[in-house]
């Protein structure tokens, strides 16, 4: 039987049409999560009545915080358990080697990841729709609800560099989790130390410093592709060496 | 042309051996059986080659390169057990198409008849699948796909008697009109040995033989008879294995390198040929005693 | 005594069914076989009386109580697979401690020996072992405890020839010095049937006989002889299967419930009896064609 | 064969037994835990200089509050580890039923939170052991540091108090996850939502206050014992009606 000649190119894009397919969990906890942080976001948020002697003026915030919270964490997880064993293995259960399984991996989470983000901006809409058609009142706009086309995609970038930030840091955790079962208690005990007490990790300070403080938009996602380009490429250098199936 | 070279490849797994000093070849479009008693290494030698694995000394190649890492590898060959790991939400006429797109020789055809001739239904998902089932699927994806070369580590475990026959006269059938390396390991080498033509026999971690099946049948013979008259004749030839009787006869396993002339000297003796099967359970056996030792030794007995 | 009592026993997995109206009694101190094909619902029928699943209806009781839940069942009872769940960073050393803990009648000496016996060391973690090893320690587990009530699914799988063997026989000489009831789920029935008192065939979730392994092996009769003749012989028979040869000769398997009289009308036909192995599968054959077909339509072929 | 008679209470001993002898994961990740945050209280928390014209007092707080901290994550853990399948699993290849199961978890993961607390406590002597033998300057004593007997007792009994509220939440969340997946979405992102946005889950904000405002050790205890007993017993009824190993 004559061998098949394989490009790594060719393998990535069918391992990342197989991943963007079979990969059900992913969307469906994509939708899961937010169809319940839209569920939350219809109590409303916050806001505070206002009254003088002749007049009483009621307002409400309806925010998409809450479904930007939830795909945040859900753009985490999910990336997260992308670098698990049996979604490595099943890369190889096909055709692969660490190089294909890693690229295609990384292709698929950051695909989910901008899909997540037109999924949160369209939230906002919705959100609009909903209380539009349904409350009798006059409607105050905000400026980070819906504005011009321009405001529009600036938010969608600013969506859409935290959900590849999270992706990215979820990708990494997950696979140094893969390398030794330790990180799994230290890495979150580090992330949150900061916020309970007033232990400061150094490090960590300046990289939340470094991205929060960022005011123009083409900067911020600039800093963030850059960063999650490089922790895209250390969890893949991570897994390069690892043995497939050892039990 | 050889498709699996291997040179003093082993594999170690914290200070214990898989894998020792492994030195043969495979050539290419043949049937081979990895036998070999539980732990002998049979499972880590099969995923070496498929590239799973990396050897921690000596040389393995397969298509002319390192199995580990290398997509040439990897898209030539097919490394199939019970735990295969394929996603227990997809239906499996999804995984079809998955493998009809990684797969250039996939004969998706086959894969539907097969699939429906084993009562398993297209839209079931995998993990809904019973144990025998699931290694069914295995073993329909093994065929359908037609890799060059195709490892099946116990294919049949959980498969029920019939299922069995059907799989391997299926494999039979395919591998004759599609002729490609297989390599299939198996605890049940009475039910697989006619469709053998090599045997790789492994213990505790070595290669011990590797023959066409044809010889490890005539490998050693049985010789009966009362002990004194075996015993006599035994000297000078190479024994393998040794039953005693109550009733004062002895059955010796010799391997069969002996003349005619020798075999005309025994009179009274019963010469009979050892299955493959048998002849390899003789020659991988532990000096000890048999299990009914254990019970003997304990005072209910 | 009645160890296990069914009436109209059923378990539905979402709309499929594992087991329907199942409707039998197990005595004390009998080792019995439940066969079947993939998927029959052999293991749900064992996890449920083991009390791991919860009847959806009709009544399952073991030892006179409802399994599910029940402490007196599970302190009665045991049941082994490949994936019964150990600790796998135990020492098997300690996993014999805990078991000698739990279980009254537990014997170390016997654990202990039979484990020498198999070479694994008492210091091995159950994770290091290979599938046939971890199966071999389950078998050991289930002999040494002594449980009144032990249910073995599929015990061989992954053991190689010898292993096999030896266990079987070791479950023989406990079973004559401690009687019990053991319940066996196995794929390769000619290995055990001679182990068997009983046996259960169990298809599409339902159980078809509940025999003696004597009466099964009585069960049928193998009728050969040119197509004609047969055909004329069986009329008003019970055809189990039937088998069409090339050269016009035709062989069919029959109920065994004819007389000697009918017998001796069946001039130049050929009976030959039927092995209990061989009979399951007839019993539980779909109507379809062989796995030749599957290649016989195929253009190539 | 005669048939063997067992008491619920008999078996609940044997699986304490067996718990605590073969959960070496759990011991293991306690040690490591320990070990990292005591590396981690070595590096100086918090201080600072005052100088005059003729002296400079350099003030350094050693603290053992992150021990105590990672502490609470891994009892959080630990428990909810101590929930999932694979272990209920092995309860059932002895000799088990759900009552015995769940009962035996639970003494099981009391036991483990009481020595961790005073392992915790322990820590606070190792620091300030370390400090006095290696360093040459004044100790100052603070009076959550070392102090008299009753000073101990209380300090151990909130410590220990926080550790059981921790490992019985970490229980009912692992409960919940077993039965619905979609839990392990929810939950976490429920319980950080407050920290990191202006959102307010009403119920946990009185849950929060519920703790953190008691003054008193003795009803702090009170509290978390009822509340860590309420809990367990939940958990404890989310598991009775599950049926083990359905594969």
């Amino acid at each position: 039987m004559s061998l098949t000649n394989v490009s790594t190119a060719n393998i990535i894009k069918k391992q990342y049409i197989h991943k963007m397919t079979s990969y059900r969990d992913a969307w469906k906890s994509l939708i899961i999560t937010q169809l319940i942080a839209l569920a939350i976001s219809s109590f409303s948020t916050g806001g505070g009545t206002t009254s003088g002697d002749f007049y009483s003026i009621n307002v409400t915030n309806y925010s998409v915080d809450v479904v930007f919270f939830f795909t945040v964490f859900w753009a985490f997880i999910a990336s997260f358990l992308v670098t698990t064993n049996s979604y490595t293995y099943e890369d190889f259960s096909y055709v692969s080697n660490r190089t294909t399984s890693a690229v295609s991996a990384i292709l698929f989470v950051a695909s989910i990841t901008t899909i997540a983000a037109i999924f949160t901006m369209l939230s906002s809409y919705f959100i609009f729709m909903v209380m539009y058609l349904t409350q009798d009142v006059n409607i105050l706009y905000g400026s980070n609800t819906i504005g011009d086309f321009s405001e529009i995609l600036s938010s969608f970038a600013a969506v859409w560099g935290y959900l590849l930030l999270a992706s990215s840091v979820g990708y990494i955790i997950g696979a140094l989790v893969q390398i030794s079962r330790i990180f799994s208690l230290v890495i979150p005990v580090l992330i949150f130390l900061p916020g309970f007490m007033n232990v400061q990790v150094p490090i960590l300070t300046d990289v939340v410093t470094f991205f929060t403080t960022e005011t123009s938009v083409m900067m911020f996602t600039m800093k963030v592709l850059i960063t999650a380009i490089l922790l895209f490429m250390l969890g893949w250098l991570l897994s390069a060496k690892k043995e497939v199936r050892t039990w | 042309m050889n498709v699996i070279e291997c040179r003093q490849a082993e594999k170690k797994y914290r200070g214990e051996h898989g894998i020792l000093h492994a030195d043969f070849t495979i050539r290419e479009n043949t049937i081979t059986g990895v036998i070999g008693r539980n732990g002998a290494g049979k499972t880590t030698l099969l995923k070496m080659l498929a590239g799973y694995l990396k050897p921690t000394g000596g040389e393995v190649k397969v298509f002319g390169e390192r199995p580990f890492n290398s997509l040439k590898v990897s898209a030539n060959s097919m490394y199939l057990d019970e735990f295969t790991v394929y996603s227990d939400s997809t239906p499996i006429g999804e995984l079809f198409q998955h493998h009809r797109r990684f797969y250039p020789n996939w004969d998706q055809q086959l894969a539907v008849e097969l699939l429906a001739y084993f009562s398993i239904s297209q839209k079931a998902v995998r993990g809904s699948l019973s144990k025998g089932q699931r290694n069914t699927l295995h073993g329909i994806i093994g065929l359908a796909a037609r890799c060059p070369l195709t490892i099946f580590d116990e294919p049949t475990t959980g498969m029920d008697a019939s299922v069995r026959k059907d799989f391997y006269r299926a494999l039979l059938k395919d591998y004759l009109t599609h002729p490609r390396t297989i390599l299939i390991s198996s605890h049940h080498l009475d039910e697989i040995e006619d469709l053998l033509e090599d045997i790789v026999l492994i213990d505790l971690g070595k290669i011990i033989l590797h023959l066409p099946v044809e010889e490890l049948k005539e490998f050693g013979m049985a010789i009966s008879g009362p002990a004194a008259a075996v015993n006599n004749w035994i000297q000078h030839k190479t024994v393998i294995a040794r039953k005693e009787e109550a009733s004062g006869m002895v059955t010796v396993i010799v391997k069969n390198d002996f003349t005619a002339a020798d075999k005309a000297t025994a009179a009274g003796l019963r010469f009979s040929p050892v299955s493959a099967s048998d002849m390899s359970i003789y020659l991988t056996n532990r000096e000890k005693g048999g299990i009914d030792d254990v019970f003997n030794k304990r005072q209910y007995s």
